[in-house]
């Protein structure tokens, strides 16, 4: 007898018993999430992890996402909701980042700042849902291409939104090579898109060190809440660029950088509970992040177009939309788009401008929503 | 020889003692002991259904892993077939063949092998083999940390 | 006089004073597991940070193990005790191992739940020698033969005795190829011995990939109390079989395995402290060892004959016995004792299937313990 | 082309309607909500108030990387006329002109994308061209963790 | 007027209006700090991380350092002021560094243990100074020229000195080709400095395996207050003379310091906050940090002229100089100075002996400064 | 040679200064002070009891270093005069004496500074040369994370 209740009392604590439809939904998201990883290889660097977290916290009674007990939980109270994951994610992304071809010229950061166009709105669009002023400025970000900075805002702004606008950042990043291309053609005529650039040129390497250090101070002066974001993203791109600490900087571009994604990602989906997942809102934020997206990418090849003008013809307004950044997925979206028409064109380093300036620009406005509205 | 057979003897006797030994150990326990476990049953009870629970569990993940290579490895024959149907050498079908079939050939041990020690050389020394970024990888998809790629250039210059 | 009383005070605030028998004990403990580990490599990679922990915390007056302020203790209330690091030390086992010989022959699978039996012998000798039903479970996992699991279970059910199980544990790892052979020879006949057997196949990389994704799912259905361990050694592996990550892999598999595994060693040594080690339960707990490694070789070869029977001949005893983990030095026994009555028998490949099956198994055995003792 | 024109227009579409909404949802805010932020405003005016300092700092910020490059090479010129006043031949000054000039060459655009593949090269797989320690960096300075260097030891034994 | 009032809200809590000298002078000595560490390569690999900090945290209005939520803040409480971090930096310094030369000539230990006598100078100038007991011993151990341990004392002793602490102790270390070889001239005859040393034996790895061991079990059963820094550099040691765990001894060597130097000089910046970086307290830091290294030098060299003479002229004094550890900065200091006066005569790695035993010295001098005065 | 010695006064003036005012502190804080340690006494006294105790402990440290590398030294020899009276030649004996003799040879420093480079390339790009697995490591010891071994596959298809 007791043991056949033994056996079920195992049974009774198994997971099948407490089985519901939203935990089974929420694992199939998951599969989706690692199918276009794998296979077609969404972002699979953030995305893989995510799902994997995703679908661990919503096996039923699984308690890995626990914040006092469980292993996902304490990493993500501990790591991820104090900010340090996204903040140490910046640091190194500073690290990884070239600003070459934005000092080279740097009039194509206003194109990088018109990106920013498509955050501000879905800023309106999502306050006109209904979301409070802090949930819609963590879901705007989604439209700066910038998965860290959207993971931050998200922490910051609405917790209770970060698998959701996590997952539609990343998502529409890698959907970029479908996204903008439409834009651009709307925008632009077909001369426009054959505008042949000059290659960026080189620049010393005093520049090089001095850009981190001003960006830094100038940006921190206007807006002490951008400081964790541009510092760090500068501090790593000074350590990069000093040329005297190269240990350093090849650490954080390689082992601490792909020690944080692991964890961000993690615990990033470990938050995809099926309760707080699973609701009209999340709906809302993939369309709001498409719309920010399509207006990003407009917002930048608008600007294009206008400096293309006042150039006299040297600027081609398609590189306008590598503001979205989604480094560098963007700028290599232009140039496939700019040798459809002419094989003989190449736009990537000219593109890589605008991409990179996109990256401070969403780390700018970030800071801006949080002076405002946090 | 003899030796061999004492080793023997003394590992056969020391695993029954150990047998024995729980065995009496079951018995004191499940006639004295009263320890209620969290599911209700004794400690000795406790042991035996997280022993069947576990034997259980095994048993079904090696039928699931069974099943889910039979399910993978019917859909490779059937397209295979399909493709064979769709104009392939019957030379190169009776070669995939061989390869599939259980003769133990000579030269297919060796040539497996070295695929394993050529697999745990890449696992045992990474660095010499390392190349972050796949050629696929660099075209279909993107991330956040990659600026540029061989492949975004190679067209250049030449 | 002041200078004299100065001296004095800082002569009784030394370890001479302090100086005991059970300090001086456990700091030759240290030193012998030192030796074992350079000498004759026992495995080096854990025990040597263990004896270092060991030796450091001995020392008489010593803090370093204080959780509140000592530098090993605060680690270990941190890291090593809430089950990070050992869960840590899992997901990089997961990038670490190869599923191919085990999904290229499934039933082998069996071999790996066989070698099992060791940790049920050692459970019941456990309850019967007096521990409690928690202690005897952290005990008997020692028989899995797979370090992380036992440091996992130790810190969740019998924190007391994590250093015993740990310095058992590994012990009995080293040990592998002298517990084996003689186990192996009783049990089997030379005919068996001598068997020879195919070389597993190459499986395409959609069964390498749905694997781990399978295994956490069944499990973490039936077992929620497994998820941590099954779900994150699985995750590992995942991401290693997944193809589009391998920065990730590779990281797991180098740097965060290595500080892991220095931090969890020191940290596991000093927890090492006289009055805790120096107890008849460490004696127990060492015998209780041997016999659940021997058991579980017994349960492997046992279960490796039956199949041989049953697949006529096809199937050499031998490599049950590699089910007892020890990932690959069992595996590597049973090559060597295969070697020993034929040249020409390569049995490794065949072996690392029970081998890599034997670590799911004893995690399995885990999560059934947690699910019931806890 | 008419599939092109016709994806163009839903492009053209799509757009102008999330104008229009966001355009209406302003209006409605603006009329109907009083939700106050802590910098007194509603949300609506927040977020032009957001938007418009948003592209103040980003076109700030220009203006200084744009002065920076400026000055920087200002500076450089004046320093290089310094060292061609100071002797050097007028064959190196014109080469050192047509590097910084405009004119497009396909030459130099070999040569600044060949470098950018080989600055690529080195980001992606930095471990092939890894040297922890430059020779410039062993001379003049030290830091708690290099024992010894090649340079103090490079002119023994010769 | 709502949109004015917005703008001047987000002009009003803008650092421009709560700029102040104070913080202006910090940003200024976090520039002379880049400046000195990109241009003249003044120990970057800890001074660039800790100017950085101290310019992010300067910036008016910035959180970054604030303990609960600011990132730096955070990282600075969990790690830094722990000392988790300075200790890491001991383990991984112990894997770093080849006491060979050391134990191939082991008289020359009591070289490095007269360059401490720069150490108990600062500390009575200190003392009359009016700084506290605590804080004089944390200013003293700046003469030892070792990074870490001063950051670890500070942190234990002085927590409102280890900014200025850090910059003195890395700012002279960087110093130490101007400032011993005027105190090595002036202390010695061109006869003395022209003595040619043999160059030191290979020592039997046995030796460098015990070495380790035995130096942390003598003081560490003198100074119980010395383990976590004899006893984790002497644990990186070990880990590096075993042989058998090569991989974590790269791991340490590579990786893991170059995290912790990131996050230990970021977090030091971070405390550099005017109010407590601008008093007179860090100019007589300085002024006493100088007074410890000159007589530090001074100390090893009398020393090593003691040792000439007895030993008949077969030790260099200048060596004694290199017993102010700056590893290796001294030693190849005393290099040069002989090579400038017989090109010929290779001093390095004799020097090496007394420049890894100023490690171990000014360790020692710590564990008793923290015995005697915490 | 002038301005040398000038800098010579020059130091050895700051460092008589530096010790002159630290004795002049230490008599005014003993006079003065009264400010008590946790140990007994006066801060100067704790300084010097420290001064002291860190100084005993480094010079028992070189005792106990020389003991150690005298130990090892002396059983080395034992042991390897034990060898040479096991019939090793005359000649090798006389090769291993001028090895560790004190006579200062040309080649010897050359070997040995080599060797000393050499190891320190190592320590300075760990990559180059890294190994994780020696071939003793992999033959006599096991850890729980390495599959496979070139050694155990080392025979086979030969
Ligand atoms: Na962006
Ligand atoms: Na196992
Ligand atoms: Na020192």
């Amino acid at each position: 007898m007791e043991f056949i209740n033994g056996l079920l009392g195992v049974f009774e604590s198994s997971g099948f018993v407490a089985m519901n439809w939203p935990s089974i939904i929420m694992i199939l998201v998951g599969f989706v999430l690692l199918f276009l990883a794998i296979k077609y290889q969404f972002e699979p660097l953030l995305l893989i992890p995510i799902a994997i977290g995703c679908i661990l916290v919503n096996l039923p009674l699984s308690t890995i996402g626990d914040v006092h007990h469980g292993f996902l939980g304490q990493i993500f109270s501990v790591l991820t909701a104090t900010e340090i994951l996204p903040i140490i994610m910046f640091l190194c992304l500073g690290a990884l980042t070239d600003f070459t071809p934005l000092l080279s010229r740097p009039i194509t950061f206003i194109l990088g700042a018109a990106a920013q166009f498509g955050v501000f709105m879905a800023l309106f669009l999502a306050i006109g849902f209904g979301f409070s002023p802090q949930e819609s400025a963590a879901i705007a970000i989604i439209g700066g291409a910038d998965g860290p900075t959207s993971i931050f805002l998200a922490t910051k702004m609405a917790p209770q939104l970060i698998g959701a606008i996590s997952v539609a950042a990343y998502s529409y990043m890698s959907l970029v090579p479908m996204i903008l291309p439409p834009v651009i053609r709307a925008l632009t005529t077909e001369e426009e898109r054959k505008i042949k650039m000059e290659t960026p040129k080189p620049v010393s390497k005093t520049t090089k060190i001095l850009f981190p250090i001003v960006v830094s101070i100038v940006v921190g002066l206007i807006l002490p809440s951008a400081i964790p974001l541009i510092g760090m993203l500068m501090a790593g791109n000074l350590i990069r660029e000093s040329g005297v600490v190269e240990r350093l900087s090849k650490t954080l571009q390689n082992e601490l950088v792909n020690i944080a994604t692991i964890f961000l990602g993690l615990t990033v989906g470990s938050t995809m509970v099926a309760g707080q997942f699973l609701v009209p809102e999340t709906l809302k934020i993939i369309l709001l992040g498409l719309i920010a997206f399509a207006f990003g990418a407009a917002g930048g090849t608008l600007m294009g177009k206008l400096m293309c003008k006042l150039s006299g013809g040297k600027i081609n307004p398609m590189i306008g939309a590598a503001g979205v950044s989604a480094v560098p997925m963007s700028a290599r979206t232009v140039q496939i788009e700019g040798q459809r028409y002419d094989k003989s064109n190449y736009l990537l380093m000219s593109a890589m401008g605008p991409n990179v300036a996109g990256v401070i620009g969403t780390a700018v406005a970030a800071g801006v929503f949080l002076a405002l509205f946090h | 020889m003899n030796g061999q057979k004492i080793a023997n003897l003394l590992t056969i006797l020391f695993l029954i003692g150990g047998l024995v030994l729980v065995g009496f150990f079951m018995v004191v326990n499940w006639s004295t002991f009263t320890q209620e476990l969290s599911h209700g049953g004794t400690t000795i009870t406790g042991g035996i259904v997280a022993f069947v629970v576990t034997f259980l569990v095994l048993i079904l993940v090696t039928f699931v892993i069974s099943f889910l290579k039979w399910i993978l490895n019917r859909e490779q024959k059937v397209e295979i077939e399909k493709k064979n149907l769709a104009g392939k050498s019957k030379a190169e079908k009776s070669t995939h063949k061989k390869v599939t079939g259980s003769v133990e050939e000579n030269h297919e041990l060796i040539a497996v092998l070295t695929a394993a020690i050529h697999a745990s050389n890449k696992m045992i020394a990474p660095h010499d083999t390392f190349k972050i970024f796949k050629v696929r990888e660099m075209i279909t998809s993107s991330s956040s940390w990659r600026i540029f790629s061989k492949d975004d250039l190679s067209g250049v210059g030449g």
